[in-house]
């Protein structure tokens, strides 16, 4: 396949532009369901400037990492719904300001 | 040599058995074992004492090192010469009788058998204290009879009163004890060793005469001293002491125990000459102390006060030997003391014992005819106490202040103030006789003392009138003393003056010439006999300057005041904790929050910092 | 042999704990033996020891100075090796903790019906760890010990105390452990100042060779000085101590009183002033002070306390004191006093807790308003107080004595103000023994009160423990033959720096 | 013409993760972020990671985002939860987070400022990645497949009871 010449700073601003969007889904939503789904975007954010990296300095490394992060996420996520259902049950909300038995 | 280890060994070994027997020991076995090892002891003395007497010789024996560290390297050594003869006789003697006379008087006592225990671990503690051969070992046996002095004085320990008496006469000592244990600490790091007859050596060779240390380290010794004869100012505890049994009272507080402060003045007496500042201090105390408590023992009612308060006075004699020179004749008065006191007391004993324990001298009376053989031995005790002419204590009273009028500048200052004390003596003790045998009767007596109890007394009676003529083997012991010619007239007036008080005595008690009455019917002397009664307050004193101020101390402090430190750092914390509790909500948004709030903190500072 | 000894008293631990399943008197007897096969095995192995080893001087840091010497290889990237030398002083201690060990068992005898397993399982521990403390040389291991040592105490304190326990269990251990991490960081500065080529070491031999000087070596020092001193313990650091012991079964104020206090004082002797001569002896007379302090202060809180343990608690605080002052004296009078005093005090300190704890059994209070006039029932237990209590009061002929009187008499040559201002602490012991036993034992009897006395147990410990104090009064030369070399080894390595201290004294002092 | 394609996938991107985010309903918001990560999938294509592109399509958006489904469906969230996740979103709830990532955006561009350079778009053959992965990532993918695992055990645990429980009703 032939090159893709876009600067880097471009795609890196994408991702960039991507995790603040996850990050603040993660700090505006209450509902546990919405703040997972923005540790996916953070998540993928993260893959796209590792593939970035990869594909700038011709590298495997930087799909290793997706990769790797793929992982991560799936666990993540597997982990993340299990607590979701066991907090629908406790709570009987999603709403996380309420679950706060943390709370010192 | 092996019976000079049984003198002190006996009493001991009969001691603990008692101790171990845990009371379980029968009366008769009890009593058999504890006046028995005492008289077997005093055997043991006396074959010595005559074995001394024949060829003079000083013994010495060592039992065992002590401990061993570098040159300090103090024993288990005895050293005998003709002054631990003299107070081993004196302390198994008079301790014979007395034990004796306690199988009686305790008989009834359910502690007998801890009685006669603690009885003997005193008088083996005070063999030890004359017998050592070094400060250290006389510092234990110091101590030792300290101690019993405190079991003994609380002997009845169901009063907390007579706890409280016990508990004063061992921390008021054991105030003395700590000035005697700062002077031993100044001789060991000076002169490098406690051995008795080595230390004077070096003291001789190192010091020079009236030097700032042989005068500190005196005085620390002093201290001690001061402390276990009962001398000004640590005399207190003994009118308290009177708490104990009166057998105790006689053995410890007259006879023994409180002249072990003679004892050590006289034993380091080559200290003593090297300080002579120290030597003259000690005079003024016997002579301050003489005064002070012939004045309170004129006041006193009850008749074992009386009796405390002139054993300090006749301590203080003592002193007042010591202090002028005259080391002979301060132990001289020592023996004598120990017998016509350990006399009165017994006899004030046979007296509480025949009278269901009444110890008012005015709820007494006309006890000449109910009870003779403790009138004869009062009469002859006080008359030796008083020093009448012929008596023991008139021998030994009379070289002690012709020793006084002989000194030189101070001399005659002191020896009237020695005169006014044998007035006083005069007055106190037939005032005693007067109103305690005389007049009418105002309690009976309910059994008479049996031969147990008189036979100490008339032993006791001989050795009062006869001590006087009894040669002390001391000659080699202190230096010779000058012989000053002395004025007649002065030997005439020491003399009369106890003839004189007697005589006051008799006309203010007995004839009722004088009335006490009208005497002290001035609210001045009224005011001045309350004053005398309690001791001239020096216990308020004391009270109010010690005692006191310890106790608001300990009180303030009881619940730990180091611990507010710990409880302010336990505040801060929890303090910090409560502020910091606000950040820790439970939210995850929150934590998401402040998590991105340190990233874009991170951040910036990273960028401030890029190039 | 050594470790083959701490093994042996870690293993039994668990035996006892597991012993529990089958009977509940069964984990003391796995206690008793243990300790007494302990004690077995190390007078064994001193059978195999030359005479004359034990007369030879020993300069610290040669190997062949020790009476016996073990090194097995640990971590050695960091230069830690499980060292262990034993001296006479070593000697002289574990010869205290077993016995003592043998005496809190005895004391807490039925005591303890809680997990009695668990319950021995933490003595025999704490006593492994006490005595690993006396034997490690090398400083990773000391400090090994040295929480070894804490935590079963703790446990011991938390789980078998009286009514405050946690709060008392709690301030131990922090104090300790805070303590011990002031000590932790100085070990590690002192074992990387030291490093070398052949890397970095915790070896006390060679640790002495490298000690740091000027202000390095005083903070390193202070570092060891807090630790030491918490456990000692020293004023002002000393107020765990009260509570510990007051609120801590019977059997753990023995061994605390008895032989963990005894840890701090062998640590100032073994580490703190050996490695750090110079600082030591700038120290010495805040040290000193603080020994003075520590003398007086806690007899004067002696004498105002209602509690029992409380009381004797204070007095150790107070006896403690003699110990600091004789260890920064640094003579050998006042070093063999302090010596003395460790063993002494050991001794006659938890023949009183044991008292205490004997008085609580039968009485369940130790508000001593509440007792009074206890000679009439239990005449043994009086005599046997009242022996202590002039013990604790210094009375010669016991051990006790000794040991203060030549504390003082090696600190008299040093500074005779100091002196003076400690011997008030021999007046002030005075009033507060003798007040306890008037308190206690003396005054009006309460008739309604049934009490027992001592039984054949209880009383043949007590009996065993007068023979020693008696024993150390009178005849204390075995004691200090044992020490003498392991002193005269220490004394010339300071003997330079110490021999400014007496001006320096001179000049803060009127 | 392939860079205004990477554009349109990144724009397309953004704006599907802006909606996915800002959405009431569960359902919706996800086929947003399906979308989403369809366009980074053409992203990485075009980037000449073609293994990676295929990877982000069956597992991130194809396995991954079914599990959200299903709980979406299991939680049976209905419209009375859309009500409340509009009254969550009021306006005020949008300024600290909004600022934050605003802030956070502002550092990321200017740390990026220095960034320069060309993405070559070299084609990274799966095989590489392979040997890549398989020969010094070794370790990581046994940590990975470690935390698969642990994701695995953890999910079932967490999941069975609550689905036992409702299996009881």
């Amino acid at each position: 396949m032939d090159g893709l010449m876009v600067p880097m700073e471009h795609v890196l601003v994408v991702a960039g532009l991507l995790f603040t969007c996850g990050l603040f889904g993660l700090m505006l939503r209450r509902n546990i369901i919405f703040m997972l789904m923005s540790l996916e975007v953070m998540l993928n954010s993260a893959a796209l400037a590792f593939v970035t990296a990869g594909a700038h300095w011709a590298q495997a490394d930087g799909q290793v990492m997706f990769m790797l992060i793929l992982t991560v996420a799936a666990a993540e996520v597997a982990v993340g719904l299990g607590l979701v259902l066991q907090i629908q049950r406790r709570f009987k909300t999603l709403d996380m300001d309420r679950a706060n038995r943390l709370r010192g | 040599m092996n019976s000079i280890v049984l003198i002190p060994l006996l009493p001991l070994l009969s001691a603990a058995v008692l101790i171990l027997s845990t009371g379980k020991m029968p009366r008769t076995v009890a009593s058999l074992m504890g006046a028995g090892s005492i008289g077997l002891s005093a055997l043991c003395v006396a074959l010595l004492a005559s074995s001394f007497l024949a060829d003079g010789e000083i013994r010495e024996l060592t039992l065992w090192t002590w401990m061993s560290i570098g040159d300090f390297s103090p024993r288990i050594a005895f050293y005998i010469d003709g002054l631990t003869i003299v107070m081993m006789s004196v302390i198994t003697g008079i301790g014979f009788l007395i034990h004796l006379y306690s199988i009686e008087f305790m008989w009834d006592d359910e502690s007998l058998c801890r009685y006669f225990a603690y009885m003997n671990l005193f008088v083996a503690a005070m063999l030890l204290l004359v017998m050592a051969d070094n400060l250290l070992l006389l510092y234990l046996g110091w101590e030792g009879v300290g101690l019993c002095s405190y079991l003994l004085v609380g002997f009845w320990y169901r009063d907390p009163d007579n706890g409280a008496a016990a508990r004063k006469a061992f921390i008021v000592t054991r105030i003395g004890d700590t000035a005697m244990a700062l002077g031993l600490f100044l001789l060991l790091t000076e002169l490098g060793t406690l051995d008795i007859q080595p230390l004077m050596v070096a003291a001789n060779t190192q010091w020079q005469t009236g030097d700032t240390l042989p005068v500190l380290a005196t005085a620390l010794l002093l201290g001690g001293a001061v402390g276990k004869s009962a001398q000004l100012p640590l005399h207190t505890w003994l009118p308290d002491a009177m708490a104990g049994p009166t057998p105790v009272s006689a053995l410890i507080h007259a006879a023994t125990m409180v002249t072990a402060g003679v004892y050590l003045i006289a034993r380091t007496y080559g200290l003593f000459l090297l300080a002579p500042a120290t030597l003259e201090a000690v005079a003024w105390i016997g002579l301050a102390t003489l005064l002070i408590a012939a004045f309170a023992a004129l006041a006193q009612n009850d008749i074992k006060r009386i009796l405390a308060y002139s054993t300090i006075s006749q301590i203080g004699y003592m002193f007042l030997a010591l202090g002028v020179g005259a080391f002979a004749s301060g132990i001289f008065h020592l023996v004598t003391h120990a017998f016509f006191k350990a006399l009165l007391f017994l006899a004030a004993g046979a007296v509480i014992h025949c009278l269901h324990h009444e110890h008012n001298i005015f709820r007494m009376g006309g006890l000449r005819s109910r009870l003779p053989v403790v009138f004869a031995s009062f009469v002859i005790g006080s008359a030796a106490l008083a020093a009448l002419p012929f008596t023991s204590g008139f021998y030994s009273k009379d070289a002690i202040l012709l020793a006084a009028w002989s000194l030189q500048d101070i001399g005659p200052w002191l020896w009237a103030g020695g005169l006014l004390g044998a007035l006083l003596t005069g007055i106190y003790s037939f005032r005693l006789v007067f109103i305690v045998f005389f007049g009418e009767a105002r309690t009976e007596p309910d059994r008479q003392p049996g031969w147990k109890m008189a036979g100490p007394l008339i032993l006791l009676c001989v050795l009062s009138i006869v001590g006087g003529w009894i040669a002390l083997p001391l000659a080699g012991v202190f230096p010779a003393a000058e012989s000053h010619p002395v004025n007649h007239s002065v030997e005439w007036i020491s003399i009369g003056v106890p003839l004189l008080g007697l005589l006051l005595a008799y006309l203010m008690f007995l004839g009722g010439q004088i009335s006490v009455d009208k005497l002290l019917s001035a609210p001045m002397a009224r005011r001045l006999v309350d004053f005398w009664f309690s001791g001239w307050r020096f216990d308020q004193l004391y009270d109010l300057l010690w005692v006191k101020p310890y106790k608001a101390i300990a009180h303030w402090w009881r619940n730990e005041p180091v611990d507010a430190l710990y409880n302010g750092i336990v505040a801060a914390s929890q303090w910090g904790h409560r502020r910091l509790l606000i950040l820790q909500n439970g939210e995850l948004r929150w934590y998401a929050t402040i998590m991105v709030l340190g990233l874009v903190l991170l951040l910036a500072v990273m960028l401030r910092n890029a190039p | 042999m050594m470790l083959q000894l701490i093994l042996l008293l870690l293993v039994a631990g668990v035996v006892a704990w597991q012993a529990e399943r089958f009977s509940s008197t069964l984990p003391r007897w796995v206690t008793v033996v243990a300790v007494l096969l302990a004690l077995l095995m190390l007078i064994a192995n001193l059978g195999g020891i030359p005479a004359e080893r034990f007369t030879l001087v020993s300069y610290p840091g040669e190997p062949q100075g020790w009476l016996m010497y073990s090194q097995h290889a640990w971590i050695p990237r960091f230069g830690i090796s499980l060292e262990f030398g034993m001296d006479g002083l070593s000697l002289l201690l574990l010869l205290l903790t077993l016995g003592l060990g043998l005496v809190a068992v005895v004391s807490s005898w039925d005591e303890i019906e809680f997990k009695p397993g668990l319950f021995q399982a933490n003595l025999l521990w704490t006593l492994a760890g006490v005595a690993g403390v006396f034997l490690a040389l090398d400083l990773f291991l000391f400090f090994l010990f040295w929480e070894v040592m804490l935590i079963p105490m703790y446990l011991l304190i938390a789980i078998w105390g009286h009514e405050k326990r946690a709060y008392a269990a709690m301030k131990f251990f922090i104090f300790t452990q805070v303590s011990g991490l002031l000590m932790l960081l100085s070990i590690v500065v002192l074992a990387f100042q030291g490093a070398g080529e052949d890397g970095i070491s915790f070896s006390y031999s060679d640790l002495l060779a490298s000690a740091p000087t000027g202000r390095a070596g005083m903070l390193t020092m202070l570092g060891f000085f807090i630790a030491f001193t918490v456990k000692l313990p020293g004023f002002p650091f000393h107020t765990w101590l009260p509570d510990a012991h007051t609120q801590a079964p019977t059997a753990g104020s023995v061994l605390l009183a008895g032989i963990l206090l005894k840890t701090g004082a062998y640590g100032l002797l073994r580490f703190c002033i050996p490695l750090f001569p110079e600082a030591s002896m700038q120290f010495a007379p805040v040290a000193m002070g603080l020994g003075v302090l520590g003398i007086v202060y806690g007899a004067i809180l002696a004498f105002a306390q209602s509690d029992f343990k409380r009381l004797v608690a204070y007095s150790s605080v107070s006896h403690m004191g003699f110990v600091l002052l004789g260890l920064y004296a640094w003579n050998s009078l006042a070093l063999q006093g302090a010596i003395m005093q460790m063993v002494a005090h050991g001794v006659s300190t938890a023949a009183l807790f044991m008292m205490a704890g004997a008085l609580q059994h039968r009485l369940h209070t130790r508000d001593m308003f509440r007792m009074g006039g206890l000679w009439q029932q239990a005449p043994r237990m009086g005599a046997c107080a009242m022996f202590f209590a002039v013990a604790s009061l210094g009375l010669p002929g016991m051990g006790n004595f000794v040991a203060e009187f030549l504390v003082l008499a090696g600190l008299f040559a040093v500074s005779p103000w100091m002196t003076a201002a400690a011997a008030l602490g021999l007046i002030t012991a005075a009033v507060y023994s003798l007040w306890m036993m008037q308190q206690a034992f003396q005054g009006r009897p309460d008739n309604n009160r049934e009490m027992a006395d001592f039984g054949v147990r209880e009383m043949s410990a007590m009996l065993v423990m007068m023979a020693v104090l008696l024993g150390l009064g009178l005849y204390p030369q075995p004691l200090f033959d044992l020490t003498q070399p392991v002193l005269e080894g220490l004394l010339p390595r300071m003997s330079e720096p110490m021999s400014a201290l007496p001006r320096l004294l001179s000049e803060v002092s009127p | 013409m392939i860079v205004v394609l990477f554009y349109i996938a990144a724009v397309i991107a953004l704006a599907a993760t802006v909606a996915a985010l800002t959405r009431t309903n569960a359902t919706h918001a996800l086929i947003y972020l399906i979308v989403s990560l369809l366009a980074v999938a053409v992203m990485f294509f075009l980037m000449g990671a073609p293994f990676a592109a295929a990877l982000e399509v069956v597992i991130y958006a194809g396995a991954i985002m079914v599990l959200f489904v299903f709980v979406i469906m299991m939680l049976n969230l209905g419209a009375a939860g859309e009500a409340r996740e509009r009254q969550w979103l009021a306006g005020r709830s949008w300024f600290v987070p909004g600022s934050m990532a605003a802030l956070l955006l502002l550092e990321m561009l200017l740390v990026l400022g220095d960034a320069h350079g060309v993405t070559s778009g070299t084609a990274v053959s799966p095989k590489v990645v392979g040997m890549t992965l398989f020969g010094p990532y070794l370790l990581a993918v046994e940590i990975a497949s470690m935390l698969l695992l642990s994701g695995l055990v953890g999910a079932y645990h967490l999941g069975r009871r609550f689905i036992v429980r409702r299996g009881d009703h």
